[in-house]
């Protein structure tokens, strides 16, 4: 029972974090999943496609893993993130974490979402109808 | 010298590698890539910002840069 | 498409949350489940036993469910809490909130656990090998 | 007059409802209702709070008691 789990995936199965993340002695567990949004800044958007320098992302999630579990005690942790393209509704990252009580794994999801979305290297397209863009790229 | 890139940066370059070679041997450290890159390819002037990462590590601008070192262009990131 | 789903049922399906919080609308999804730990102060718990008055129990839900809505910008809500006997690592509770952005999820997110163990009349009985204890009930 | 009792009030009273008869009809209001269970089962002294529910409602000390509302003795939730 590994109690960190980190990956990068085709499609992401939400019905399995559940088990990924009980534990006996976790009362409580948080999940955030990020999925893909109908519009954006009122364009509608058609898909999201994911890239990913993986082998580098993979070392960031493991050190986000790590700063999570030496900042909170946590029993459990993910960190999944999928790539290619996504359509609405989609769900595109998963991170959760289960502790004794609430307050630290509300906290570590938070900062596990957060500091995943400022440094592990992933990017995002949107495709919208008549163009595409890099999120982020230009100011 | 071989240089992954990704996202955005493989737009602008047009190509997922960019191969330096021995004409380019003035470029030994991230800065110099950096700055390489902007004079090479204007679209890099543009964005936000961008990283390199040298053996899947983001690296400062003084890191130097070996023939076996995996270098990589990591544009803003925008994953979640 | 509810967007608010409150129940108080037998057992908790935690594989069905994601679609059921998931909406074009919503970037992002929080997930909080609460489960039962196999130690409280050192003390090993073989189960716990939750009874609800439940006609008051799904009214108060529904007002907390009413004034997340009222708070933040959300698109849907969650709020399910099981009764009967629970063993250690079975969920009892399960409450999240799809919205936009993810801030808005995280926060009512937390403020529907936090009020919902405030406010809603649902007992906890904890059963250890030689004793039950009703839990909070003495100073 | 029936009161549904639950968690540890089921335990203190040794019922799930309590039946206040003719006798009682000075229990009028939930304040009064409080005093009436006190001092019959000091196990209601003992715990850190209880609450009164009329009609699936918290009420407060001074909400009166009708026959045909439907009461409760709320003691510490304890859900989650």
């Amino acid at each position: 029972m590994k109690k960190i789990l980190i990956e990068i995936v085709d499609t992401i199965d939400t019905s399995q974090v559940y088990s990924e993340l009980s534990h006996a002695q976790s009362g409580g567990i948080c999940v955030f999943i990020g999925s893909v949004r109908e519009f954006t800044d009122q364009e509608e958007v058609v898909a999201l496609e994911f890239e990913t320098y993986k082998a580098m992302a993979l070392k960031e999630m493991e050190k986000i893993a790590n700063e999570a579990l030496s900042k909170w005690d946590l029993n459990k942790l993910i960190l999944r993130h999928a790539t290619g393209l996504k359509k609405v509704e989609e769900p595109v990252v998963i991170v959760g974490a289960s502790s004794s009580h609430r307050t630290e794994c509300f906290e570590a999801c938070r900062f596990l979402i957060d500091t995943l979305k400022e440094r592990v290297p992933i990017w995002k397209k949107e495709i919208f109808r008549n163009k595409t863009v890099w999120v982020s790229a230009h100011p | 010298m071989e240089i992954l890139l990704f996202g955005i940066a493989k737009d602008i370059v047009g190509e997922s590698r960019l191969l330096l070679e021995g004409e380019h041997s003035e470029v030994v450290s991230v800065g110099q890539l950096k700055q390489f890159l902007k004079r090479k390819f204007p679209g890099f002037t543009n964005l936000t910002s961008f990283a390199v990462a040298v053996n899947s590590e983001y690296a400062a601008d003084d890191v130097p840069l070996g023939r076996n070192d995996e270098i990589a262009i990591i544009p803003p990131v925008s994953g979640g």
